[in-house]
C-alpha cells in the first residue's frame, strides 16, 4: 500500500506521467506487433525469420542436415520444462525485439552465454545415446561429462549454420523463400483448385 | 514501416555518371553509403602494433632503412601507408618526388601517378598508355588530383568490378591468363592487385623504348625466387648502392603475391573480405569502403569467420607478426653490416673481380628482406612463406659476409668493421651523406608555389565536365 | 531409465583390472573397441611425404645427420618413429642401445625404458623412482616387455586419464603448477606430453646423486630460448662433438612444447583430436586408439572441423612442411660445414681461447636445428614458430662461420674447407669413424642370446599375475 503511494507522482506531474506511460505502453504494443513478437511463442522457424535479422540463420538451417529434425526452438529454447521454455522465449523475444527496433543488431550476431548453454544441452538431448556409451558410463568415471563438456560446434563447426556468420552472409537479405517465390503462381492455382478439390473428394 | 520499406527500396540513380568519371563525390550522389564509408579513409588515427592508418615515419622508427637504401630515393623519406584518400597528398609531400619547379623537372617519372588516382584511367583513355607514362611526374600535375577512388575499381555503367591497370592485364596476358575470365570472388582481390603488387619500370619495351613502362614481374611466377629470376634474366637494376656499390633491387609491396601464398588466400578468402567487409545497415547490404587495417574492425571482418574473442584474434595477428619481424629486423642488421663491410673493401682497394660474388649476394639478400618487409600485412597474410624467405635471406647475407670477412683479411684488414652510428634517422641520413635541408627546402617551395597552381588548373578543368 | 539399467546389468566388466596392470590384452577384455584400435598401431605401412608409420632409416635419408651427431649414439642409428606397439622392439633393436651381455652392461641407463612401456609405472610403484632410474638399461630387461599402452594413460579404477610420468608432474610442480588441476581437455594433450617432450638426464639432483634422473627442462619456459637458458644455467652438455669438440645439446622430440605454440594448440585443439579422433561404430562414438599420422585418417580428424577436400588439407600440411624443411635442410648443411671447419682449426693448432665463442655458437645453432627437426609434426603443429627458430639458427651458425673463416686465415689457411663426402649413410659413418660392423655384430648377439631370455623370464613372471 505504502509502496504504491510512493509511486504515485506529485499532482503537477500526473498529466505528463500519464502521457508518458501511455506512450510507453503504445510503443511496447507497437514493438510487439511490429516485430510479430507474439509469433515468438510458435515453433515455426519461419516466425523467427520474420525478423529479417534472422534470415542468415534461417537460410543456413534450411540447407542443413538438421532441417528435417530440429527447428530453431528445438535447439535454442530449453526443452526440459514447459514453464522454462516459455519464460526463456518471452525474455529472449522481448530482448531481440528491442534490439531490432533500436537497430542495435551487430553485423555478426553471437549467442550469449545463456543461449550457448541451452543449445549445448539440446544437442545432448538428441544425441546422448550416440555420443555417450551406456556401457562405458558404468565403467568410465565422468564418461558423460567428458563427452559433453566441450561445445559440440567447436568440432562440428558447420552444424547447422555453417561457418560464416554475418547479417550479410546471405544473398537475399530480408526475404525468406516464402516471400519471394511463387512455386505455383496465383492465377494458375486458382484454376487448379477445383480439380484438386475433386481429387480429394474422390479419395474420401 | 520504414525499416521494411528500406529493405525493398532499390537505388534509383540521382545523377548520370560519365565514363571514367574521376570525381568520387559525383559517384557518391548515387551511392551514398559506399561514398561515405570511402570518405573515412581520410581518418589517420588508428595505430596497431605494426600498422594502422596513422602517419608513421618508418625511417624514424627504423633508421637502418636509411643505410639499406643509401643512394636511392627511399633513404630520403618513407612512411607507413595511410588511407586511400591520402594517396595524392602523400605522393606530393614525399621527399622522394623532390621539388619540381616546372613540368619537366624533378626526379620521378609520370608513372609514379599510376596507383594514386582515378584520373589515371581517365588520362590513359584520353592520351594513350605510352603518352601517359612519358615525361616527368610534374608534367601531369594539373591532370591528376582525385585520390584513389571509384573509377579505379568500378565500371560506371554496371558498377561491376573492373581492372583499369594496364600492367595487371598485361602481366596476366604474358602468363597466358585472361583476366576477363576471373571470377567475381577473384575480382574481389584483383582490384587490389592492380596496385598492391611488386612492380618495376621497364624502359626497354620494344614498343615503348625509353619510356618507364609499368610492369609486374610475374612471368616466372610470384615467389621471391621467381621474381628474382625474372629480374636477373632481364638484367634489371633499381639502383647502385651508395656504400657497397651492389646492383640492388627494390621490392615494392608484393601484397597480392604474398597474400595468395597464405592460408586465407589458399582458401579463397579475398582482400575485400577483410579490408572491405560487407555491412548491413537498415536492411541494405553494402560493402564497407573504409579500407583500413582489419584490426580496427575485427567484429565485421574476422568474426564473420572466427568465433574467438576480438582480443584473441588480435593476439594471433601480433604473434605471427612478432615472430616474423624478429628475424626481419636481424636481417636488416646483417645487411647494414654487409654494406659497410663491402664499403671497407672498396676503400682498401678491392678489385671488381674480388667483389663480384659479394655484391650479387648483397643484392639477393636484400631483395629477400625487402620482399618480406615491403609486403605490408604479409607477416599475417602468409607468415610461413615469409619465415622461409627471411630465413633464406639471412643465409645468403651471412654467406656473403663470410666472403667479406675473408676478403677483408686478404686486403690486410683484421678487425671488425664497426657498425655505423645510426641511432636516429638524422644520424643515419648524415652517415650516408644526404643533404636533407636542401631537399626539404625544395619540397617546401614546390608545395607553396607549383602545387597550388596544379590544383587551380584542375579545378577549372573539372568545372567544364 | 531403461537404457541406463541395461547398462548396469548387461555391461558388467569382463575382468577385474589390477592396479597398474601392464598387459594391454587384459584391459582389452573390458574395452574391446579401444583395444582393437590400439592394436592397429602395429601397422607399419603408411608413408606420407615426411612422416608415417613405415620404418624410415633417417640416416639413410639424410646422411648429414651422422656428421651432426658425430660422437653421439644417434650417429649409429636413428629411425623415424613408428606406432606405439613397436616401442619396446625399436628400443631393443636400435644400435644406440648397444649389445649388452648382462644386466650391468651396455651404453644406456635404465631411464631409457621410461617412455616405452606401461611396465614402467608398475615398476616405479614397486621399487621406487630412484631405484627404477638406477643401473643400466639391461638391468630391467626382464621387467619391461609390454609396449606403450593403457596403464600409461589410464587409471584402472575409473578409466580416467592419468599422468604416470614423474618427470611431467615434477616439471609442473617446479613451475608452480599443479597438474591435478588440469582440465579434461588439457589432459587429452597432457597424456601425450608425458613422452612427447624434450628431456634430459640430470645426474646431480640432490636426492638422487649419480642417478640419471629424467627431467623436463621447462623451468624457464618452453621456447627454444627458454630451454637453452635452462641448459646453460645448469651447465648441461649432452656430448662433446667428435669433430668440432663443441659441447653439444641434443633436442629430443619437443612435440608438446612446439604444438602449444601453434594455432591449433592456441585454440584448444588437443593431440587426441587429431591423433585419436572419435570414431563411430554401431551408432556409438568412441576414441580411436590407432594413434598415427592424421594424414592416414583425414576424414575423422581434420574434416570434422574443416570442410575442405582431403587433398586440399593434405596439401596444406605439405606446404607448411616444405617451407620449413627447405631451410632446415640448409641449416644442416651449414652445421656440417661449421663442424668440419672447427675440426680444421684444431688441426691447425687453434687454442681453446680462440675456439671458445665458436664452439658455443655451434652449440646454439645446432640446438635450434634439433629443436625444429626432432619435433616430429612440428612443421605442421607450429610452422611460424619453427620458421623463426630455424631462421635464428641459420643466423647464429653463419655468424659462427664468419668467426671460423677469420680464425682459419689467422691460422694460415686460405682456401675453403671442403664439404665432406657424405652422400650415403655408410660414407658418412665411415667419415666420422664408426665401427659399424662391430656394433651390428654386438647387437645381433644380444638379440639372439640375451633378449630371448628376458622375454622368457617376463612370461613366467606375468603368468603369476
Ligand atoms: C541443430 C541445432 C540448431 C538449430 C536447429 C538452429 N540452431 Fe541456431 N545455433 C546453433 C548453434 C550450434 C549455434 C552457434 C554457432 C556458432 O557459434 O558457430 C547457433 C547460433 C545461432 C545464432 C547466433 C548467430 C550465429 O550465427 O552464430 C542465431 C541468431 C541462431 N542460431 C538462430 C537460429 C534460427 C533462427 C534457427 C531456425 C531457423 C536456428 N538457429 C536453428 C544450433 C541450432
Ligand atoms: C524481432 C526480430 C527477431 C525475431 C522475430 C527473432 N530474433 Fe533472434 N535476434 C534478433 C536480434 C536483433 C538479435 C541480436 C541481439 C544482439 O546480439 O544484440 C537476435 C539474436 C538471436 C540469437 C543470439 C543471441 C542470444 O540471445 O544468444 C539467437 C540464438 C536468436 N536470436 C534466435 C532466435 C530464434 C530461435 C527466434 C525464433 C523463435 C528468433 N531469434 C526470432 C531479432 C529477432
Ligand atoms: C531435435 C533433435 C536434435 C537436436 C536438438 C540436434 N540434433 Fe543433431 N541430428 C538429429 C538427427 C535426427 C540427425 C540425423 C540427421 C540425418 O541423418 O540426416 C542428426 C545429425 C547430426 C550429425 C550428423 C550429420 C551432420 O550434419 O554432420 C551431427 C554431427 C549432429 N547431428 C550434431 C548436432 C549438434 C552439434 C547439435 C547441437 C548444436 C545437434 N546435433 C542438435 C537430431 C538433433
Ligand atoms: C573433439 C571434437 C568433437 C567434439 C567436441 C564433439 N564431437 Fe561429435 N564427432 C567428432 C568426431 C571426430 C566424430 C566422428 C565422425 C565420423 O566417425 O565420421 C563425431 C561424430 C558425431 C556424431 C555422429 C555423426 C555421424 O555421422 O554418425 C554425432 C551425432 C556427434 N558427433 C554429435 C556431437 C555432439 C552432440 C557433441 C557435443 C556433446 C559432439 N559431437 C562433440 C568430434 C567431436
Ligand atoms: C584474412 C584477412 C586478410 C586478408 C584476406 C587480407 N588482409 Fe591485408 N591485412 C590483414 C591484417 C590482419 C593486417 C594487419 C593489420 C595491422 O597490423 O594493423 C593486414 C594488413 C594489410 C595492409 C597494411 C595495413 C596498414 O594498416 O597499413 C595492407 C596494405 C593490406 N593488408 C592489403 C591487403 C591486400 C591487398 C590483400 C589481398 C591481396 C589483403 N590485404 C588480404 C588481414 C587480411
Ligand atoms: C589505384 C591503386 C590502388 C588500388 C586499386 C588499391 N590500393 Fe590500397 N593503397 C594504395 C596506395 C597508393 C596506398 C597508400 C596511400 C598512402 O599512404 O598515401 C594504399 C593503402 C592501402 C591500405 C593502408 C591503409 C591504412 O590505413 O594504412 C590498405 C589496407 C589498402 N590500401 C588495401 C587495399 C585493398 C584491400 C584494395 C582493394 C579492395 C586496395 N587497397 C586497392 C593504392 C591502391
Ligand atoms: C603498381 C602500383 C604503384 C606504383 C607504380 C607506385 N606506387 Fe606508390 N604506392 C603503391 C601502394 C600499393 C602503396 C601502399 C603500400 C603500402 O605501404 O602498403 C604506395 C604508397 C606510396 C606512398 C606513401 C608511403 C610512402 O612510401 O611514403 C608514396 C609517397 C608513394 N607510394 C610514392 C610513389 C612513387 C614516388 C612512385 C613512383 C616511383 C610510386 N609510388 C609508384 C602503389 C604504387
Ligand atoms: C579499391 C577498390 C574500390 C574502390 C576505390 C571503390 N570500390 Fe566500390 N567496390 C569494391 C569492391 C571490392 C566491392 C564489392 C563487390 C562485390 O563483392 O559485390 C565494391 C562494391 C561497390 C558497390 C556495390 C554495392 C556494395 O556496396 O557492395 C557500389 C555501389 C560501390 N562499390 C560504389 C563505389 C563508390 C561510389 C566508390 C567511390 C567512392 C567506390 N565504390 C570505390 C571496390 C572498390
Ligand atoms: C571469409 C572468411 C575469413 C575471414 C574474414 C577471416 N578468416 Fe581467418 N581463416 C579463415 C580460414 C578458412 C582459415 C584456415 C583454417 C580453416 O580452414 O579453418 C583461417 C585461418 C586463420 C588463422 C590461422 C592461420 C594463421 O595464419 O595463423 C588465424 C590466426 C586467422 N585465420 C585469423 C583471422 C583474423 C585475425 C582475421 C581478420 C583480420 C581473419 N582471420 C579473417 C577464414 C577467414
Ligand atoms: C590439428 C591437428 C594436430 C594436432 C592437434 C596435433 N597433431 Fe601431431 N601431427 C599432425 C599432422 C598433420 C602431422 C603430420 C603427419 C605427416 O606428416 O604424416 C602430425 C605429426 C605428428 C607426429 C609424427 C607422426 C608420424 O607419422 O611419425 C607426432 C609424433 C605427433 N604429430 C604428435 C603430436 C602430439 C604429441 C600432439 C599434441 C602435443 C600433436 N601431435 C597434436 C596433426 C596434429
Ligand atoms: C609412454 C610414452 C608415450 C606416450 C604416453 C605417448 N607416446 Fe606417442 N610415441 C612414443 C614412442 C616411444 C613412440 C615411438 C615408437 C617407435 O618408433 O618405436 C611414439 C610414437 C608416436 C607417433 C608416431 C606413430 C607413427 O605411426 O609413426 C605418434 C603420432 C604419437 N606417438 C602420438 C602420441 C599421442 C597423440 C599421444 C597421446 C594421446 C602419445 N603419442 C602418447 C611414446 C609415447
Ligand atoms: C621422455 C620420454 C622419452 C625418454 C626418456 C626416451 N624416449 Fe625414446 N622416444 C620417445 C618418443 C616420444 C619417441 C618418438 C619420437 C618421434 O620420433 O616422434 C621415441 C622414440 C624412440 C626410438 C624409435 C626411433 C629412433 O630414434 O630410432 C628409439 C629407438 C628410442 N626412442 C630410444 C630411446 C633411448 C635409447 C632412450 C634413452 C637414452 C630413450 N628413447 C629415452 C620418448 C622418450
Ligand atoms: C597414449 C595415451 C593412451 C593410451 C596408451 C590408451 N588410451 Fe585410452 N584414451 C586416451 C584418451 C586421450 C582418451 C579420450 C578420453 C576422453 O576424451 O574422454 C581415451 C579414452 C579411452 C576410453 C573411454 C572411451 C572412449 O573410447 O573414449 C577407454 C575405455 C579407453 N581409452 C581404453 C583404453 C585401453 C583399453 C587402452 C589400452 C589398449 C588404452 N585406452 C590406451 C588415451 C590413451
Ligand atoms: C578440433 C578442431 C580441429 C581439428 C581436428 C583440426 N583443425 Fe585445423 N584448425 C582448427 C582451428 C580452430 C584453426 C584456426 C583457424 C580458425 O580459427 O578457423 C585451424 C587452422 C588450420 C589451418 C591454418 C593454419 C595453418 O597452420 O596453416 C590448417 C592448414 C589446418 N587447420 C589444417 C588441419 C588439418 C590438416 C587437420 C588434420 C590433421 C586439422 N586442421 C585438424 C581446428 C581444427
Ligand atoms: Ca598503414
Ligand atoms: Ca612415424
Amino acid at each position: 500500500m505504502s509502496i504504491f503511494k510512493k509511486l504515485i507522482p506529485p499532482p503537477e506531474w500526473r498529466l505528463p506521467v500519464l502521457i508518458l506511460m501511455g506512450a510507453m505502453t503504445g510503443l511496447t504494443l507497437y514493438a510487439l506487433i511490429e516485430s510479430k513478437a507474439v509469433s515468438y511463442l510458435s515453433d515455426d522457424p519461419k516466425t523467427c525469420a520474420n525478423c529479417h535479422v534472422m534470415t542468415p540463420q534461417y537460410a543456413t538451417w534450411q540447407n542443413s542436415s538438421h532441417r528435417e529434425w530440429a527447428s530453431c526452438n528445438d535447439c535454442h529454447v530449453p526443452q526440459d520444462n514447459v514453464f522454462k521454455k516459455y519464460l526463456f522465449k518471452a525474455k529472449d523475444g522481448m530482448y531481440h525485439a528491442s534490439v531490432f527496433l533500436t537497430r542495435g543488431e551487430p553485423e555478426v550476431i553471437r549467442m550469449k552465454e545463456a543461449g550457448v548453454e541451452v543449445v549445448q544441452s539440446n544437442c545432448i538431448r538428441c544425441h546422448e545415446d550416440q555420443v555417450t556409451d551406456a556401457r562405458l558410463s558404468g565403467l568410465v568415471e565422468d564418461h558423460k561429462e567428458n563427452r559433453t563438456e566441450r561445445k559440440c560446434w567447436t568440432c562440428h563447426q558447420e552444424v547447422p549454420h555453417g561457418s560464416i556468420h554475418s547479417l550479410s552472409s546471405v544473398k537475399y537479405y530480408g526475404k525468406i523463400d516464402e516471400e519471394h517465390q511463387e512455386t505455383v503462381p496465383a492465377w494458375l492455382s486458382k484454376y487448379l483448385k477445383e480439380s484438386d478439390n475433386q481429387k480429394n473428394k474422390k479419395d474420401e | 514501416t520504414e525499416r521494411k520499406m528500406e529493405a525493398k527500396f532499390a537505388y534509383t540513380p540521382m545523377v548520370e555518371i560519365k565514363k571514367l568519371e574521376p570525381r568520387n563525390e559525383v559517384w557518391g550522389e548515387n551511392f551514398p553509403r559506399e561514398f561515405q564509408s570511402w570518405s573515412k579513409t581520410e581518418q589517420s588515427d588508428f595505430k596497431s602494433k605494426y600498422n594502422g592508418s596513422a602517419e608513421i615515419d618508418m625511417l624514424e622508427v627504423d633508421p637502418r632503412l636509411v643505410v639499406l637504401w643509401a643512394g636511392y630515393g627511399f633513404a630520403k623519406d618513407y612512411n607507413q601507408s595511410r588511407g586511400h584518400q591520402h594517396a595524392i597528398d602523400d605522393l606530393s609531400n614525399s621527399l622522394r618526388t623532390g621539388g619540381p619547379t616546372g613540368p619537366n623537372d624533378g626526379p620521378m617519372p609520370s608513372t609514379c601517378w599510376t596507383c594514386k588516382s582515378p584520373d589515371v584511367p581517365r588520362l590513359i583513355n584520353e592520351i594513350g598508355v605510352n603518352e601517359y607514362y612519358s615525361g616527368k611526374w610534374a608534367s601531369k600535375g594539373e591532370e591528376i588530383v582525385n585520390s584513389i577512388g571509384c573509377a579505379n575499381c568500378h565500371s560506371e555503367k554496371s558498377m561491376k568490378l573492373t581492372i583499369t591497370q594496364p600492367a595487371l592485364i598485361e602481366a596476366f596476358a604474358r602468363q597466358g591468363k585472361d583476366i576477363t575470365k576471373a571470377s567475381h570472388n577473384e575480382m574481389r582481390s584483383l582490384v587490389c592487385a592492380q596496385c598492391h603488387s611488386e612492380y618495376y619500370f621497364n624502359k626497354n619495351l620494344p614498343e615503348s623504348k625509353g619510356i618507364p613502362y609499368l610492369v609486374f614481374p610475374w612471368d616466372e611466377g610470384q615467389t621471391v625466387e621467381d621474381m628474382e629470376k625474372y629480374y636477373d634474366n632481364v638484367g634489371h637494376v633499381d639502383w647502385t648502392h651508395k656504400i657497397s656499390k651492389a646492383k640492388m633491387l627494390k621490392a615494392q609491396h608484393p601484397g597480392y603475391e604474398v597474400f595468395k601464398m597464405g592460408i586465407h588466400g589458399q582458401r579463397g578468402v579475398s582482400c575485400s573480405d577483410c579490408h572491405m567487409p560487407y555491412k548491413t545497415e537498415g536492411g541494405q547490404k553494402f560493402t564497407d569502403h573504409h579500407i583500413q587495417s582489419p584490426l580496427n574492425n575485427v567484429a565485421n571482418s574476422c568474426q564473420v569467420c572466427h568465433r574467438e574473442e576480438k582480443e584473441e584474434l588480435i593476439k594471433n595477428v601480433f604473434d605471427n607478426q612478432d615472430r616474423i619481424i624478429e628475424n626481419r629486423d636481424q636481417l636488416e642488421r646483417l645487411l647494414v653490416r654487409a654494406h659497410v663491410e663491402a664499403g671497407k673493401c672498396w676503400e682498401l682497394g678491392a678489385t671488381e673481380a674480388q667483389m663480384k660474388d659479394i655484391l650479387h649476394g648483397i643484392r639477393l639478400g636484400q631483395w629477400r628482406w625487402d620482399y618480406a618487409a615491403a609486403s605490408h600485412g604479409g607477416s599475417f597474410h602468409a607468415p610461413v612463406e615469409l619465415g622461409r624467405v627471411i630465413g633464406k635471406g639471412i643465409d645468403i647475407t651471412q654467406e656473403t659476409r663470410i666472403k667479406l670477412a675473408k676478403l677483408l683479411m686478404t686486403l690486410g684488414f683484421n678487425g671488425d668493421v664497426p657498425y655505423p652510428a645510426i641511432e636516429t634517422k638524422e644520424a643515419a641520413q648524415k652517415f650516408i651523406g644526404l643533404p636533407m635541408e636542401k631537399l626539404e627546402a625544395e619540397k617546401e617551395k614546390f608545395l607553396k608555389e607549383l602545387r597550388p597552381k596544379w590544383q587551380e588548373a584542375a579545378k577549372k578543368r573539372e568545372a567544364t565536365y
